[in-house]
């Protein structure tokens, strides 16, 4: 079971659990792009709430 | 091929023996984090105030250093000697390693549980952290000198290999795995030189009597030298599963071989120096180094930003294998039925969010709002509690067949676990993220003050703790799921053999379209040691010129103050 | 529409409860103050509700990746 | 190197990400004017912190009551001996510090490492034998906060803790 290097794999691989192959060049991760979008947004608002209104927004404060 | 058990026979023992040591520590650490869930909150008190500083060490390093490190390096052996197809060289030093960490394990143990009894004076109530002058008994610091010697020895076992390896297959790649764990192990053994110094040469002598004292914040310094790196040497193995195991649970195919091989590499570049940002609240330290180690943490967050991608982007590969479709539907495609699949996912959602309270604890005065509260602590056990120990308990589902010969129990049961794990744990670490912006202090075993109050900002104190306390039943609950179904595997009570062996596949893009610069272990040690020398270096000479190598007290202090004022004057 | 396998089933209830309990917290961040006696209990009742209609009105197979049947092995 | 084209796009967000992060703490020391601790207390004989040298004339012990000691303006300073198990002054008898002050706070620890945190605040910093701790804070609402001991220091380290008020102006009884 070790890893080789070929790009052929046989579908055996995975227990006949699989439908298709699907190869590097036929296959855009848009799932991904999406819920990666929506995390960076998260972060990016959380961030600001953090920063502005959690620790700038109270006081007193080491100067 | 036939099963690793089969195939490796010894080092499937080696394995094995990891993971039982492992698991005991687990057992133990969990056990202990129970009490302290429901002591602290006030609900139950089964312990005295000053024992549950002991129970606290005793959760501490049984989870972080023994739980988590003997897993590691079990599932290290493994992957070496897939990966490369061979047993060890000499299975003496084999044992010889994981000999060491056992006793190393046994004599801080022993230490550490002096701290329950009268009987002897024996104790080492200091917390994972040991920051002198707090002091522990001799033999616990001895003991977790052996045990890191004896991980230093299983990485020399692990280059052996490779190099007989490399012999026999010139010019080839280096399997992903085997690259993985020698960058892990380089990483590491930068990492430990920190803590090295620290016991061997200020905090055993001092806690034998050789000298008279210690400076308390250049231990402290060392200790984090070792002690944010040591964060990696958890999650690499993390990483490793996350990418060539995982897409092939959700029937997929890693998405990038080269990519996978340039995180390994920044985490061995970037990883060291970093340590100065637990101490952005340290007097001694002066402002632009503590910056300076926030850059290098920030750049840190890239190879995990890269991995969620590269992970999500694998796992949406076999989805789409399985037929799934649609920008999101997809997701119901995936095989939620294997505790080893939803136990890893689950725990890469929630590493998801503790990026998020990581990047808050990196932002240096923004430190003000969190150190030391309950938030910190709400953050790591997202980390190391749940990326690193529910992925450990996940994959355990998958490995536990390779190296035992034995069918998992009941893979049902296993998803009960996992998920009461994820659930415990988001209600658990979620509250302990808002005491702590309330204020609430970590590591106390009473945080009810006479005229202190704690404002949350939302939701009750009361409420909250009520969070905290339920969350470690169901992590409680949990953990005893899990030791009942490791025992059940390991001792086939279902006698079932194991299912035919694994295979993992190959990435999508693979090896051969990483630029070869990137093997080049010498190359990035190299990088990696310069950093550390270029931030720690007139840090560490200004707190040993400002109190000594040994405190005031020490006898040496004059004469090496005077010498590293000498380097410092030629190195700044 | 077609049930889910139990596991997705299970995994589902697990991410509807942790959602109930934080959905509290959200509340207060926007504004809305509800009791904690008035808010569990309301919510305890939406998620049985939730899970009842999804027993009932959903057709009793499993999903096409026959995780009800996987998940007996 | 083949690499996605969705994967060059999340790494150049990342690095926007990271370079977003250290914009933002940069202007919180540069725009808002918030300092870190660092070493400009220096260090400091553990046995012996009563004797410290705030400026010439004045040491630690002089300035250690529970009242701020004025200094100029607005500016005042109190020192604070953190230690097993409590803060002296601040425990026995609350600090006190006028409303719409500067004060700067000097504390050292005599024995093992502590942390003071003020709950509901920004002021929190590390105790260290052997160095000084100095920091400024801007006092401007009267108001009374708890102080509390927020790195473990022993058998008994749950009941460190203490109370600073910041005082209204017309009932500030000390120099101003």
């Amino acid at each position: 079971m070790s890893s080789g290097t070929e790009s052929d794999v046989s579908p055996d691989v995975w227990d006949g659990e699989i439908e298709r192959e699907i190869g590097h060049d036929e296959y855009d991760p848009v799932g991904t792009l999406g819920l990666i979008a929506i995390y960076f947004v998260i972060i990016a608002l959380l961030w600001v709430f953090m920063y502005f209104v959690e620790f700038l927004g109270r006081g007193p404060t080491v100067v | 091929m036939g099963l690793f058990v089969d195939e490796h026979p010894d080092e499937a023992f080696i394995v094995r023996a990891a993971l039982m040591s492992s698991f005991i520590a687990l057992l133990v650490g969990g056990l202990m984090g129970t009490i302290q869930a429901l002591h602290r909150t006030g609900f139950v008190q089964v312990i005295d105030n000053s024992t549950y500083y002991t129970v606290l060490t005793l959760h501490g390093v049984s989870l972080v250093i023994l739980f988590a490190i003997f897993f590691l390096v079990g599932f290290f052996q493994w992957a070496i000697t897939d990966s490369l197809g061979r047993g060890a060289v000499d299975p003496r030093l084999t044992k010889a390693w994981y000999g060491l960490m056992t006793l190393g394990s046994l004599m801080a143990g022993i230490a550490i549980l002096g701290g329950f009894t009268d009987i002897t004076s024996m104790s080492a109530d200091v917390l994972f952290t040991f920051y002198a002058p707090l002091e522990a008994h001799p033999l616990f610091y001895a003991g977790l000198a052996v045990f890191i010697v004896g991980t230093w020895l299983a990485g020399v076992d692990w280059f052996r290999s490779w190099w007989l390896w490399r012999k026999a297959n010139p010019g080839e790649r280096t399997p992903l795995r085997t690259f993985m764990v020698l960058t892990t192990m380089l990483m590491w053994y930068l990492a430990t030189t920190g803590v090295a110094i620290a016991v061997i040469f200020f905090l055993l002598p001092w806690s034998l009597g050789l000298v008279d004292s210690v400076n308390a914040l250049l231990t402290r310094t060392l200790f984090w030298f070792f002690g944010h790196p040591v964060v990696y040497f958890w999650l690499m193995p993390v990483y490793m599963m996350w990418y060539v195991i995982l897409p092939k649970l959700a029937g997929g195919r890693l998405f990038s071989d080269p990519l996978a091989r340039i995180v390994f590499v920044l985490f061995l570049v970037l990883s060291v120096p970093t340590g100065i940002h637990h101490q952005y609240l340290d007097p001694g330290i002066a402002e632009g180094f503590k910056f300076l180690a926030m850059s290098n943490t920030m750049f840190l967050l890239l190879p995990s930003l890269l991995t969620a991608f590269t992970v999500v982007a694998s796992i949406e590969h076999g989805a789409r294998q399985r037929g799934g479709t649609g920008y999101f539907r997809w997701l119901t495609a995936l095989p939620w039925n294997k505790p080893a699949f939803t136990g890893m996912a689950l725990a890469g959602l929630m590493f998801a969010a503790a990026g998020f309270s990581g990047m808050v604890n990196a932002g240096m005065n923004l430190n003000y709002l969190v150190h030391n509260t309950m938030w910190v602590v709400g953050h790591f056990h997202l980390t190391v509690g749940t990326a690193v120990a529910l992925t450990f308990m996940a994959v355990t589902y998958w490995f536990l067949p390779e190296i035992t010969g034995n069918s998992v129990f009941s893979e049902r049961l296993g998803l009960v676990q996992v998920v009461t794990w994820f659930v415990g744990m988001v209600l658990m670490a979620n509250a302990m993220h808002r005491v702590g912006l309330g204020g609430e202090p970590r590591r106390t075993a009473d945080p009810f003050y006479e005229g202190v109050t704690f404002d949350t900002a939302l939701g009750s104190i009361g409420e909250l703790h009520l969070q905290i306390a339920l969350g470690g039943l169901l992590l409680t609950v949990s953990l005893l799921l899990f030791m009942a179904h490791v025992f059940l595997t390991w001792f086939d009570v279902a006698s079932r053999p194991a299912p035919k062996p694994e295979t993992l596949p190959p990435a999508l893009s693979g090896p051969e379209h990483a630029p070869a610069v990137l093997g080049n272990l010498r190359l990035w040690t190299g990088i990696a040691i310069a950093l550390i020398v270029l931030t720690y270096t007139l840090p560490i000479a200004a707190i040993v010129s400002g109190n000594g190598l040994f405190g005031n007290a020490g006898v040496l202090a004059w004469g090496v103050e005077t010498l590293v004022s000498l380097t410092a004057g030629v190195v700044g | 529409m077609r049930r889910p396998g139990w596991a997705g089933l299970f995994v589902l209830f697990a991410f509807v409860v942790v959602f109930a309990v934080e959905f509290h917290t959200l509340l207060g961040m926007l504004g809305v103050e509800v009791a904690a006696q008035v808010y569990f209990p309301a919510a305890a009742a939406a998620v049985i509700a939730l899970f009842a209609a999804i027993m009932l009105f959903t057709d009793d197979e499993a999903d096409e990746d026959g995780d009800a049947q996987a998940a007996t092995s | 190197m083949q690499i996605h084209r969705y994967e060059k796009l999340w790494f150049g967000v990342s690095l926007l990400l990271i370079v977003g992060f250290i914009a933002t703490i940069t202007y919180g020391a540069v725009g808002a004017g918030i300092q870190m601790v660092g070493d400009e207390g220096g260090t400091v004989d553990p046995g012996e912190i009563g004797d410290y040298e705030i400026r010439d004339g004045t040491t630690f012990s002089d300035i250690q009551e529970p009242q701020a000691t004025h200094v100029e303006g607005d500016s005042y300073e109190v020192a604070v001996s953190s230690q097993q198990f409590i803060f002296n002054p601040g425990t026995s008898e609350p600090i006190q510090v006028p409303e719409n002050s500067e004060v700067t706070i000097y504390t050292s620890s005599p024995d093992v490492i502590h942390g003071i945190k003020l709950p509901g605040t920004n002021v929190n910093t590390m105790v260290i034998p052997g160095e000084m701790t100095k920091i400024t804070v801007e006092f401007d609402e009267p108001a009374e906060y708890g102080i509390v001991c927020n790195e473990f220091c022993g058998a008994g380290h749950e009941t460190m803790a203490g109370n600073l008020e910041v005082v209204p102006e017309d009932e500030w009884e000390g120099d101003a």
